[in-house]
């Protein structure tokens, strides 16, 4: 076990990715990262269920990323920045996914922050 | 022979640079940002730096799992701004500076660093984002930049020992550079974020304030510290605060902290500090003779 | 607890495989290549090793300069065989081991090298080409491969002490995994050989002997040599060579060397050597009493 | 520069490739390198000429490629391991590619070695 690591797991709702989780999620994972490319992310908008199929999604994770269930996602072990290219593909800022990872509002997020209007 | 003038530590999150695009300079919300940036920008353009060593690091953009080093040294003329899945901000390209590259390449090597040599691969926001802050950029950038990417994302991450002497090493190879150069060492990430799991939005402003009490003072007492222990102090992102270690580690024990501004929003920390090395009084000397 | 049974010096040519692949284990002017295999395809049989650790290097199939590491650990279940610009050889594909290989990554990060870790990408003649005559494929492998791709391409390469260095922290590595697993280090490369510039064509067999005495004997005094002097004598590609230390770092002072072939036809000293570590009977023994 | 290169510029016939020249001549490496995938060696045996221009080469390079100068291509700055790649597409030997850098005819190459026929 990474020495560094000790503890990690007492922090609850942390998830922390490492490199056995990379080499078991690394299609999802490269999915999401190929939003960073323009065509990429037109087939997707064009046709959501079939890129997923096509780039061999399994069922759960098809239906994750239909759901657009952020949570669901981290806990599958996607890590979190390539999920925001995805936001930036469905025009959701960082903290309409921050709000849905707490499982709140925007605005009730937003109302838990310093400078509520700093958008 | 090229030396290093001071250090520069910043937060890097996209907001900083996406506000900045949308002209939020003088919105109530984000004015305490930009006006806390504005002392670091005046003293780059009066000392005039030729390079910037910027630790950061790419956010899955232009690096993937398929192959995912620890430390890679970017050695082009050019970089790219990248397109995070929205397209690029519209930014002049980075100017590299391919001898400095490779002689810090050559050194770090020789030290038993175990670099990874980048060419060709865009920049994002881990480094367009402070950037845009920092240097005035119509029509085109100031000065070359450096960049020394930094795994914080894949555990294991390089431990903060291992970054501090990082930039250890890389203050030897810019003090055995044969030309006349200015330096200017620029570390990034943090402060205190989390953005994933149910724990996102976690802050911890004590120990942010303690943590740039420490970079300054006694960063030895931060080299101890275990990545678990950063991720329970400042939120699981702010393990990127390794890379502010880096920085301080290429600078000297005389260094001055000349500013410093700390403004928590909504999720990030968004910090910038300025260090000032005793060297940076006889560069203002030196250019002023010019 | 995972241990080290022996460590395995071969060449890598491409030729070998060609030739493999051709059939010409009985052309007089190859036999003396196969026979020199035969032994050491016979202890592995005979000790069945769960796992080879592949130092090697990738020649520009699986890797490119826009992003070249000095060490990739690769942490895939499995790799492809590459295509190197004649399509792919027909080898099954070659097993990793992601428990093992994710262990090592975090006890060598820890530990201060500063690897890169690579997914899917296939392994060229640097690891296919010697394994075909090492382990029998039909119809499968039969067992698995963690590589380890070094720099041995782009100057500055890691130094021969880096690449011991790299072997020892391995050893450590293997020795601290959990599982009860028996672990073959292979280092590939050489023996003398240059393939580029007016002097290609360059062989040196009395250095190749002096270079198979020191590194049973001596490694010591192969990690004092620069990679100029390596050159010199061997040839310029005959460098890679370093891989051999970062194999004989790996394995202990009580190493027996129990075979060893030299075979220089054309333009590479074509060699295999191997190294049965005190552990190795112990092996037999626990085997026998299955 | 590279202490541990010191003296290799005393030795001849041997052209260090470092990261100085990797970085100058990053365009016609990528170009052989890509003939590691059969899309890229089809447009390349199609019309060798439209390729290196669609690739941005110089006008010397493309003479060195369309010339087979291997040497020439080596001295310019090209890794012989994506001369490899081309070598193969070419149907070539590595040994044909030897001689051919030595300035010798592949049977004049081949009684300097040890094992003529051995190819
Ligand atoms: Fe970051
Ligand atoms: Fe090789």
């Amino acid at each position: 076990m990474n020495p560094q690591l000790q503890g990690i797991d007492q922090i609850a709702g942390t998830y922390p990715f490492d490199v056995a989780r990379s080499v078991e999620r690394i299609r999802i994972n490269r999915f999401f990262w190929s939003m960073t490319r323009p065509e990429y992310r037109e087939r997707f908008v064009r046709d959501e269920a079939a890129l997923c199929k096509a780039e061999g999604l399994t069922g759960e994770e098809t239906a994750l990323v239909l759901g657009r269930d952020w949570l669901g996602l981290i806990r599958h072990g996607v890590n979190f920045f390539v999920l925001e290219k995805f936001a930036r593909v469905l025009r959701l800022s960082n903290l309409d996914v921050y709000a849905s990872m707490r499982g709140e509002s925007l605005d009730d997020f937003l109302r838990t922050r310093r400078v509520p209007n700093a958008r | 022979m090229a030396r290093i003038i001071g250090g520069i530590g910043t937060s890097h999150v996209p907001t900083i640079g996406l506000a900045y695009d949308k002209g939020k300079q003088d919105d109530p919300a984000w004015s305490p940002l930009f006006k806390g940036y504005e002392p670091v920008a005046r003293w780059l353009a009066e000392k005039r730096p030729d390079v910037l060593v910027f630790f950061y690091n790419d956010h899955l953009t232009s690096f993937f799992f398929d192959l995912y080093p620890t430390f890679a040294l970017g050695a082009s003329p050019e970089f790219e701004i990248a397109d995070e899945g929205a397209g690029k901000r519209s930014l002049p390209r980075i100017k590299g500076h391919p001898r400095l590259a490779a002689h810090l390449v050559d050194s770090l090597v020789n030290d038993e660093f175990d670099l990874a040599v980048f060419q060709e691969r865009a920049l994002d926001h881990g480094v367009n984002s402070p950037l845009s802050l920092l240097w005035p950029h119509e029509p085109d950038w100031p000065g070359a930049l450096v960049p020394i990417e930094i795994n914080v994302l894949q555990y294991p991450l390089p431990t903060a020992l291992r970054c501090y002497k990082l930039g250890q090493a890389v203050r030897r190879a810019v003090e055995s550079y044969p030309e006349d150069l200015d330096v200017v060492i620029v570390g990034t990430g943090g402060l205190s974020h989390q953005i994933h799991g149910e724990r996102t939005g976690f802050n911890n402003t004590e120990w942010d304030m303690r943590f740039l009490d420490l970079i300054e003072r006694d960063p030895m007492e931060l080299t101890r510290m275990k990545h678990a222990d950063f991720v329970r102090l400042g939120g699981a992102e702010s393990v990127e605060v390794i890379m502010w270690l880096a920085m301080r580690g290429a600078l000297s024990d005389g260094i001055r902290k000349v500013h410093q501004n700390y403004y928590l929003a909504t999720s990030t920390a968004m910090t910038v500090a300025l260090y000032e090395e005793p060297a940076a009084s006889a560069s203002g000397f030196a250019r002023a003779a010019e």
